[in-house]
């Protein structure tokens, strides 16, 4: 599964803009993204979205991900 | 508990009526409680003490004096409050107080509770601050230069590889975007590339920050103050001041604007400090300079923005350079507006580079779609130009390039079912395009987008014994959620919406809700209020079974009666709701429905704005004539509140646009702090602003909704421009478009 | 959802330790606010214009000099207010309101809301009301008698067969009892009748009935009031007043005493009605002096009693003939005087016989554990005259008839495991039986019994996100209610107590919750606290079987922390509720736990009271010395408490024994509505009063609870009359047992 | 099923102090015993509590009544 980074979070990633994981959800995603990349950390303080096929998921770890899904991982928004 | 939201794409029986408003007659009557209507016995008075300095190094504090003035019950200063070095509230709670530094005129470095106000102004007057200047900066351009005084020494800049050694103003740097920019732009046959500036400006709420804090020496607390999020406001407050969640007690009272400035905590937690000393209440209510100088302001912003297209009118490739200004504390406005920037079109070369950079300025707050409308203000001018220079409508041209479903976001993601396309259709079949225009009169459209959210709502749904319900909701009702949500609970139970009251419970009887910002408001409450009703209809069927004695299995549930089924049952009366409330405490109790939920799923939002204006070439004076909102609501639940906020949206774009701006002198000290020198729009300075609400229904919400909150304010700053050159045949790129400039531009454009 | 409620008999870590209470600081810093302590803009003070007539009709009333003073906002009579002739709510209002006839002295005619106290003054002074006078009946034998006033026309004796086709001032007449009592009496050896009088108190609470009351012209209205019950409060003023509950918000103050007087309308359904008209908000606050004449006084009384029994001590019939002054509205508190009588014992043959009578005095109130003290004085008292006459030491002959598990309760049902026989075993073994008396002391004992009621109750936990759990309560907090379901929530989810906070939340956020009356609050609010709690638990190993990516079966709740079990996942560090609190956003959002239910299986409750008293011959005077209670309190969840409810009990029976009465002139007009002349036990009036806590569990509550508010009122009474007999040698038959009457039995005893 | 009249109740039932029903539950006992005797309306109106096997119920039509059950009708309680 093609995971593609947004933002400032390709630095984190050594400026690259996708990695290729496997994860059934979006709770091991986040785990082995880490895992792999651990500067992610300090974006993951301050959240990270995951988006799967266009639909935004703030934080939603149970949200399971079909492996042939597009997958981004954005920084955390705000409103006003 | 999961539900599935999809979108059923029902029939519906009063959602989307024009039912009263249940606050409107306590507003109107002046019944309505705000911020500053509670008081509780003894309670004290909580002033500030503010730098007058834009940066200062705060060398000694001495209270003393202060704190011997008869009257004084309280003086506090950083030292009063938590370490929080390295916590996440770091930044907040600096802001609240500042602890060696004051970073921005207006920034609080002391306050006193007292039992008056003169007692209260006069111990202000006796506390001692020697400060020791330093050196300011409050441009964004000036504050990313090399040589610019260091707001803070902590912050190096995140988003670059490797991470920088040095501290710097830039906080942080985000990229977007894809495809082949250079290709993009090599292939293009017109390349259009200009910078713009925007001005600061504040959310400007007609009421100012005020509250009524209580907390005793056992540690727990009280908190009654106008908020977007007493939920978070609670986190924020015990997170700061070392409290436990559940021992603060936050009501939001009614509230007079947030617009996202009431989404942070500025006073509140002085507040509680303050009793906490004290041991008394403390009540703060901020004055208008004080909102000012020290809350909430927007950033202002450089923009570099460029555009490649064919001369069919296809665009090759788009690139944004956003320098977002974002006061003394680092953000990721910058980063939201390079999200933004392209978000209306499809594109096959875009990237856009954010520049998150501090200034001596006050810690800025998100602002209705924040930092959507400065990005789109250097965009949507832009495509005018390109428009023009290949000769094309700008409707058109915006038609021709607009994402659809299926197009991948400059952001990143691809589209689902989106209403950009429709918005600018209807935009071209509007009568408004079409109407004459008089004299150095000119019409301009810009489009927007805007994210929404969703997050963490709960509701709970009471039944009373005659059949009338009680909503608890915890989403602050900013923008109607009271009555939309008993439209939607009506809607569920199948009920009349006069049988339903909405209140806003306080923190301590309902879960944690998000904050109402993001657009999410009916989006979130929308999904927890109808799973709570359908939680209460389980409970309704169950509950008529048993006085049937049927199963639960021969029970429907429909049109707000129970009904039973099957050649058994089937000709047993209905039982209405009311039927069933009455003989609850028979047959189990009170009837309740209840959800906590994460909503997900909230769609994305556009629109399309028309503008007509009349420029006075003599003086730059300009006056709005006509203004028309096109946006997608995915599904209005009460379409008066939903016009209310294109209306209300668009009106502050317009001020935004025309003439609001945070003016600073050399000194770094911001110079109009006041409704007359700064000047937001009244009635009289508007058209009626008229509205049409598209429905694409939201797949990833029952009823299709979408946010509509914020999105309107995107598009006025770059419509109001684009009428401005077609009625003066000037380009602004500078707002706010205020009379001084226009003229100015005129003149230069007349030689 | 019905839940197991069976007594489980489970070892307990927090319930039944000593805590600090959660509202103790609040109530000795002054922070803590009651009935009179809100206030919202711009309100007005309402006050009541009062017959000085104890029987009249009212022939006109001109409220038009009133209303035309300058400050007058409103003005209200019955005409105001609707009709609800024929509806189950008609007394009620007529008691807040005088409609054709004034009935008694202080019976409300007009109430005016103006914008200061001294207007409203001024304008009660400008109603004209013109009275007929009526006779009037103040005495409840008086009020039997064939020629007496007839108080209202339609009521018709209830309860006797055929109905009666006359009114009567005898409302309803109510028979209880088994077996022969003529064979009984014949086989008595000893018999012993006496008649014995009550005369009527008030329960005293410090805090006067208080509301703040908004209602607007939309039909939604705000109250926020001292009660013990908002939810029935909310219940009768929008049944009164033509509301839907929904739209009627009542939130409950802290309340400083109410004892049975606080769950009743009195005053808050004119409050709202006022504002209404005056479309302000209206406060009233009652003096003294009327909540003694028009609110809340319990019943005086008439008794005839009769015991018959044989020399070996065994009862062989009991009767009572119970008359009991219900005021001008009809009541039922001679029944349950009469269900209430015998229930300690084990009769073979029993009956009673209540009349409940109407009178010329203010409707009357339940008072804690309502009739059950008169007709104990009469019982008890009876029951050491017989001891007396067979030479038997009067607690051995209570032992010897006390009921038990199995007996045949005098008001009909079978007993199970009661603890009357354990309070006398107690007794009779403690230390207080065995210490010496002085000179002119006397030590008497006596028995009681209360019912206990459950009834609809509904809690919300929800838990924040650093782990602190808010518990929401609808039964409002008299006796400790926020201390003792924090205990619960906390045992139940295996955290400290320390970690929850509870608040009684307003009507508009929680379902329906009955009156914290009948010692109800421990034992529903208990139950649901117990079954929210479990609720949240299940939530609890779901987010940690998500956390663990495991089976939810896999995963067990104890101690607080869930923990995963069986071979597969045994090596996973546990989750404290913290841990799986802070992720919550994380695994599906807030977690909370929700109970509704009718919470029923109310255990009885008995006491024995063991008393000490000094009389002093010359005077009458009389001085406590010693008090024991000893109370079954099926399970203390905190002894503080339930020690100081029994204590509260025992000080308001030694008040209503030997000093509160109501003193009534020839005019009907009542003599002594204040404290200096209507005198309750102050601090220096009595002795500590020691406590033994009996816990024999009640099996249909989890944790065996059974109420504890009431029972300890009910043999203090006797308890000092039988006292009084072993120190003065005069048998008194007549509350108050104050100095003039106890003198003047002396006297007569003396000769 | 015996069910023991107490209180005014009885002299809505003519004065007699039991009567023979047979119901499964509360609510099918109450159901029954009005229609038998309709001047047990007004007691109806204030509250009627039942006893089964000493356990007062004040308000719980589902309530179980075993077959061999001590049933007793109470007017409803009031508590201060």
């Amino acid at each position: 599964m093609k995971v593609s980074l947004t933002g400032s979070l390709r630095s984190a990633a050594g400026g690259i803009d996708s990695i290729d994981i496997v994860a059934e959800d979006i709770r091991e995603l986040l785990t082995k993204v880490l895992e792999r990349y651990p500067r992610m950390e300090e974006h993951m303080d301050t959240g990270i979205a995951v988006s799967i096929n266009g639909e935004i998921y703030r934080d939603n770890w149970r949200k399971k991900i079909p492996q042939d899904a597009e997958v981004f991982l954005l920084p955390r928004l705000q409103g006003g | 508990m999961a539900h599935d939201t999809s979108f059923t794409n029902q029939n519906f029986k009063v959602v989307g009526t024009r039912v009263n408003r249940p606050d409107g007659m306590d507003k109107v009557t002046g019944r309505a409680k705000y911020g500053a209507d509670l008081s509780a016995p003894g309670q004290l008075v909580g002033l500030f003490l503010r730098s007058p300095h834009a940066h200062a190094r705060i060398t000694k504090i001495d209270t003393s004096r202060a704190e011997k003035l008869s009257g004084v019950k309280a003086v506090i200063t950083s030292a009063d409050l938590p370490d929080l070095t390295n916590g996440a509230q770091l930044d907040v709670l600096e802001n609240c107080m500042a602890r060696d530094r004051a970073l921005y005129d207006g920034h609080a470095v002391a306050a006193v509770a007292a039992i008056d106000q003169q007692t209260a102004k006069k111990a202000l007057k006796l506390i001692k601050v020697s400060y020791e200047i330093l050196p300011h900066v409050t441009d964004v351009d000036e504050a990313m230069k090399p040589g610019a005084p260091i707001i803070k020494d902590n912050i190096f800049t995140s988003g670059v590889d490797p991470k920088p050694k040095k501290p710097s103003n830039i906080s942080k740097v985000s990229e977007f975007g894809h495809g082949d920019i250079d290709a993009g732009f090599k292939a293009a046959d017109v390349i259009i590339e200009k910078s713009y500036k925007t001005e600061q400006t504040h959310q400007g709420y007609i009421e100012p920050h005020a509250c009524l804090a209580t907390v005793g020496p056992d540690g727990s607390g009280e908190l009654w103050v106008t908020t977007q999020g007493h939920y978070t406001y609670r986190t924020a407050c015990a997170a700061l001041l070392g409290m436990d969640i559940a021992k603060l007690k936050v009501t939001s009272s009614e509230i007079g604007g947030g617009f996202g400035g009431k989404t942070h905590v500025w006073v509140e937690p002085i507040a509680l400090a303050l009793s906490r000393k004290a041991n008394r209440p403390v009540k703060i209510v901020m004055t208008r300079d004080e909102v000012f100088r020290a809350t909430g302001p927007t950033c202002s912003t450089s923009m570099d923005i460029k555009i490649g297209a064919r001369k069919d009118g296809t665009i090759t490739a788009a690139s944004s350079v956003l320098r977002y200004q974002n006061g003394a504390f680092p953000a990721t406005w910058a980063m939201l507006g390079a999200m933004t920037s392209w978000a209306c079109y499809d594109l096959k070369n875009v990237h856009s580079i954010g520049y998150d950079v501090l200034c001596n300025r006050p810690k800025t707050a998100a602002y209705r779609a924040p930092s959507a409308p400065m990005a789109a203000f250097g965009v949507e001018s832009t495509m005018d130009l390109v428009a023009a220079e290949i000769g094309m409508n700008p409707v058109e041209f915006r038609i021709k390039n607009a994402a659809k479903e299926g197009t991948r976001a400059s952001y990143g993601p691809t589209y689902g079912p989106i209403g950009i396309g429709p918005t600018l259709e209807a935009a071209k079949n509007h009568p408004h395009m079409k109407a004459k225009l008089g004299k150095n009169q000119g019409r301009g459209m810009a489009c927007g987008f805007w994210f929404n959210f969703g997050g963490q709502t709960c509701v709970d749904l009471n039944i009373g014994s005659d059949g009338t319900v009680n909503l608890a909701l915890g989403t602050v009702d900013v923008g109607g959620a009271r009555a939309s949500m008993s439209l939607i609970a009506a809607e569920e139970l199948g009920i009349p919406y006069e049988q339903v009251k909405a209140n806003v419970a306080d923190t301590s009887s309902l879960g944690h809700n998000d904050t109402t910002e993001g657009s999410r408001g009916t989006f979130s409450s929308g999904m927890a209020t109808i799973f709570a009703a359908r939680d209460a209809i389980e409970e309704l069927r169950k509950r008529a079974a048993m006085m049937w004695d049927i199963p639960v299995e021969a029970v429907e549930w429909a049109e707000g009666e129970a009904s039973a089924v099957g050649s058994e049952h089937g000709n047993l009366p209905a039982l209405s709701l009311a039927d069933i409330a009455k003989r609850a405490a028979s047959t189990g109790g009170p009837i309740a429905g209840h959800n906590e939920v994460v909503a997900d799923g909230a769609g994305v939002s556009f629109a399309s704005h028309i503008c007509d204006i009349e420029v006075d070439p003599e003086t730059g004076g300009t006056k709005v004539i006509r203004y028309t909102v096109i946006q997608d609501a995915g599904k209005a639940i009460h379409p008066d509140y939903v016009e209310g906020q294109f209306q209300g949206g668009a009106a502050q774009g317009i001020g935004w646009a025309l003439n609001e701006e945070y003016i600073y002198g050399d000194d770094g000290r911001l110079q109009n702090s006041g409704f007359l020198d700064y000047r937001i729009p009244v009635c009289s300075d508007l058209p009626f602003i008229d509205t049409e609400i598209l429905e694409i229904p939201n797949p990833n919400h029952p009823y299709g909704i979408r946010g509509v909150g914020e999105t309107s304010i995107v598009p006025p700053l770059a419509a109001i421009g684009n009428a401005l050159s077609n009625a003066a045949g000037v380009r602004m790129d500078h707002t706010p478009m205020s009379p001084p400039r226009i003229l100015k531009a005129i003149e230069e454009a007349n030689g």
